[in-house]
């Protein structure tokens, strides 16, 4: 039973060590790269679930037949890719931001800095 | 600053706890339980939308109000970017 | 023409501030003033639009609903649908008032700034997302609509990127609202994943409340308790509102009013037949009290917090903070009330919950409107002085007359004093709170005493006192921005001359839409 | 990176290379109705060559031939033209947002047509292929927008110089 959850398992692996980076990294960057494994992982959940035994892609051009995998989620999931860009984007400028105001990426130095 | 490593840590022993639970409840990998919806759209497809790609006309036929507000994430993105590097008056 | 209006309402009211927000570049290249007028006109029509929507489902309690790109929804549902019962037209109320102060107010407000073209844009892209997480029927629709919302707010928090703090209150607020909305997402993919269903009243309908649901159920409660501002999650919440321009921040107060709408709408009608329900009776209570727990934490913080604030607009947003507290407090205490029924067997919230639930939902619309009162006050003062700290203040009563009448206005409000609106609210939280356990009634009303303490020590410090020597030359504010707060002002003193009116117009269809979650399964 | 880009060999083999990358991903976005893509996945490659340009030739050179304004001008356009095709599903056909207004048992058009099992032909899907084109646009100005400013911000400051 468990071996066929491999998938699954990869998923939460993924969305653990990028909640790991996101409280236990103090720099920026690490930060952010924590976030889009997050991302990664939600999206490849998605992907799974689309997935079913000995189908093909949900097109019908040149189409070999047989039972294809469902669609929505693959929609969804390129939703979701499009959203993760738009955020990465504006938190690397928010970040870009930061290193000019205070010369670094590290939390405590900016902590400090404030007081 | 130990408290961020003890809440932190039991905060991320949580989270993993019921992941990894909610990945062995989930349906076995490939053979999803429940599948009226794709199934219809798999059929209809063609006849509906016109589409070969059944993804295409997800995006842009079933779900295409979806595809609008991804193209608006899109563009909002873009004004932040701009408005974050604008020239800011001297 | 007028019924075509009506029956294309939903859609309109995204579709116009989007096509807005596209327009607004191209018209910015021609004149400045051509633009302003633009972006106005564009939002008084959604602002129709949308109240024609909310006055229609409201007076007849029906639902309406719209489906994109086909005439009938058909079996299975695999268009995305927008569904308008009274809680979507209650909370599309605020997003009709908001951003229409707020545009009118930052003609002046804004009128040093470069990049303004871009500005307007977001805030019309602000506008849309919120109406859109409002309306929307469909969980992932819901989920990009969020998106929508936290990018374009956290772009004009940090508005004025040569001030670290407002970057750096974007970052936080960016960080968290993204990790929220991934949270919500992953509890979106179990749901679909378990169903196959993407649309809320087919999931209500099909939902098992097996173990999966409820790690679902977990999820998107954190996720969007983390985007409201409920209490261990609260620290962006004072920062982004602070570090914002004021125009800025009462918009963002309606995007956090509609993640709380998020909350109520899962909880009630996605979740509602299970939490409310016989066999669950005892976990149903045990999350009721549970809120209470938290909603008392989340008053205790803003309110304490906001004594020690040293900067006007942060100590505002801690006050939003201990409001959004007392939303909790209502709809908490109020799901900890449901009992059985001995004779039908039928399980239902008591006569003192329900009073509850209408005080909270009441006071979702009173505490966006004082809130942005206060929050468009400090933003008139910070435009004359350029001045936030309250030490440096002092003595602005003689040369601002108008903005310290607001500000009163605000301040009465804000602390549930007879006249205004907070009043009328929070008295149905602490009739109906008194009634379920006497103690929360009482911490209830003493952190509203703190709060009025609170803005009384800031009225001293900002309006009164010795006329300081470096304010001589202040005069009042520019009539936009007057205009801005005159048409909060009033709404406040109408809700606060006839609350009856309002509590029976706006308030019950609510009520009675969010206790009624087979109508809305029903609506499809 | 520097301000003057990258060698000649890099700039030489860009050259060569972008126009293969431009066709490659307009055909991924005029046939994303047909085969695995769309605007969005064209978009992206498109915009992925442009950026290829950018670090070549560097940040200053591209900013000096393609404006910011105009890409967010050639966005909005995008935007427009999607939003008044689902607009025109509001008056035409069905009259719904975002209805598939030439295709259908109401549809307008007779150019499109019906699709085959098989190899189809380019004009079937009604609105859709005119949709991902307008979002293909989108996103190319979109993303190449986004990877320009940034990139011309980020160019003078070197080391951590604080303001």
């Amino acid at each position: 039973m468990i071996t066929f959850q491999i998938p699954y398992l990869a998923v939460v692996g993924l969305i653990i060590i990028g909640l790991y980076a996101v409280i236990f990294k103090r720099n920026l960057i690490k930060m952010i790269i924590g976030i889009t494994l997050i991302e990664s992982g939600v999206n490849l959940f998605l992907i799974t679930l689309s997935f079913r035994e000995n189908s093909t892609a949900p097109i019908y051009t040149a189409s070999p037949g047989g039972i294809m995998s469902l669609p929505v989620p693959q929609a969804l999931t390129l939703t979701s890719i499009v959203i993760g860009v738009a955020v990465l984007a504006l938190m690397l400028s928010l970040v870009i931001h930061i290193y000019r105001h205070y010369g670094t990426l590290d939390v405590r130095k900016i902590k400090e800095d404030d007081n | 600053m130990n408290w961020r490593i003890v809440f932190g840590g039991l905060f991320l022993a949580v989270i993993t706890f019921f992941l990894i639970i909610s990945a062995l409840a989930t349906h076995d990998f490939g053979e999803p339980s429940e599948t009226g919806m794709d199934q219809y759209i798999i059929d209809n497809t063609q006849a509906e939308t016109g589409a070969d790609n059944g993804v295409t006309a997800v995006v842009f036929d079933y779900r295409g109000f979806d595809t609008l507000g991804e193209a608006t994430v899109l563009f909002t993105a873009v004004a932040g970017v701009i408005v974050l590097f604008r020239r800011l008056k001297k | 023409m007028f019924e075509q209006i009506l029956a294309h309402s939903p859609a309109l009211a995204v579709a116009i501030p989007l096509l807005g927000a596209f327009f607004t570049p191209l018209v910015g290249k021609i004149n400045d003033k051509l633009r302003n007028i633009f972006v106005i006109l564009i939002l008084a029509l959604d602002s129709f639009v949308v109240l024609l929507l909310a006055n229609d489902v409201l007076s007849t309690g029906s639902i309406r609903t719209y489906i994109f790109g086909a005439k009938e929804i058909g079996s299975p549902v695999v268009r995305i649908i927008f569904e308008i019962d009274g809680l979507n037209a209650f909370m599309i109320i605020l997003a009709a008032i908001l951003p229409l102060a707020a545009v009118i107010y930052s003609w002046a407000f804004m009128k040093d700034e470069t990049g303004q073209d871009k500005y307007y844009t977001l805030m019309l892209l602000l506008t849309a997302g919120m109406l859109g997480m409002m309306m929307t029927g469909d969980l992932f629709n819901f989920f990009v609509f969020l998106e929508i919302t936290s990018i374009s707010s956290a772009a004009l928090i940090a508005y004025r990127t040569n001030n670290k703090f407002s970057v750096q209150a974007a970052f936080k607020y960016i960080v968290i609202s993204t990790i929220g909305a991934l949270f919500v997402l992953f509890a979106i993919a179990i749901l679909y994943g378990q169903y196959d269903a993407l649309n809320m009243a087919v999931l209500a309908n099909s939902i098992q409340y097996g173990l999966l649901d409820k790690i679902a159920l977990v999820l998107l409660v954190i996720a969007l308790a983390m985007k409201a501002g409920i209490a261990p999650m609260h620290m962006w919440l004072p920062e982004a509102y602070g570090r914002a321009p004021s125009s800025v921040t009462v918009v963002i107060i309606g995007t956090t009013l509609g993640s709380f709408y998020g909350i109520l709408r899962v909880g009630f009608t996605i979740f509602g037949e299970q939490i409310i329900s016989a066999s669950n009776l005892g976990v149903g209570i045990a999350l009721g009290w549970m809120l209470v727990g938290l909603a008392i934490l989340t008053i205790f913080i803003g309110v304490l917090m906001a004594l020690k604030q040293n900067d006007f607009k942060k100590m505002i947003g801690f006050a939003a903070v201990a409001e959004i507290g007392y939303m909790l407090l209502a709809f908490g205490a109020a799901l900890a009330t449901i009992y059985q029924n001995s004779i039908t067997g039928a399980v239902d919230i008591s006569p003192a919950g329900l009073t509850a639930l209408k005080g909270g939902m009441f006071h979702i619309l009173n505490d966006a409107l004082d809130i942005s009162l206060l929050f468009l006050v400090a933003g008139a003062i910070y435009y004359v002085t350029k001045e936030a700290s309250l030490n440096k203040l002092g003595g602005l009563a003689r040369n601002m007359k108008y903005t310290t009448v607001f500000f009163i206005i605000g301040m009465i409000a804000v602390s549930g004093l007879p006249p205004l609106n907070g009043f009328a609210s929070k008295l149905m939280i602490y009739q109906s709170t008194y009634e379920i356990n006497p103690i929360l009634a009482i911490v209830a009303i003493l952190c509203s005493i703190l709060l009025l303490a609170t803005f009384v020590k800031v009225f001293y410090a900002v309006f009164l006192g010795p006329k300081l020597p470096k304010f001589d030359k202040v005069k009042e504010v520019p009539k936009s921005m007057l205009i801005g707060m005159l048409i909060i002002a009033c709404i406040i003193i109408f809700i606060g001359l006839f609350p009856n009116l309002v509590v029976e117009n706006i308030v019950n269809p609510a009520v009675t839409a969010l206790q009624n979650a087979t109508a809305y399964m029903g609506g499809i | 990176m520097s301000d003057s880009g990258m060698s000649k060999i890099v700039k030489t083999m860009t050259g060569v290379c972008f126009p293969f990358m431009l066709i490659f991903g307009l055909y991924v976005i005029v046939h994303g109705h047909l085969t695995p893509g769309g605007g969005f996945q064209g978009g992206a490659i498109v915009a992925s060559a442009c950026a290829m340009i950018l670090v070549a030739y560097g940040s200053v050179w591209t900013m000096k031939k393609v404006k910011e304004k105009h890409l967010s001008i050639f966005e909005s356009l995008g935007a427009l033209m999607f939003i008044s095709l689902a607009f025109f599903g509001l008056i035409l056909a069905d009259n719904v947002f975002f209805d598939n207004f030439i295709f259908g048992a109401n549809g307008i058009g007779g150019l499109f047509a019906n699709p085959a099992l098989g190899i189809a032909d380019i004009n079937t899907a009604g609105v859709i292929p005119l949709m991902n084109i307008a979002v293909g646009l989108k996103v190319i100005a979109g993303l190449f927008a986004i990877v320009l400013v940034m990139a011309y911000a980020t160019h003078k400051i070197k080391g951590g110089n604080k303001q």
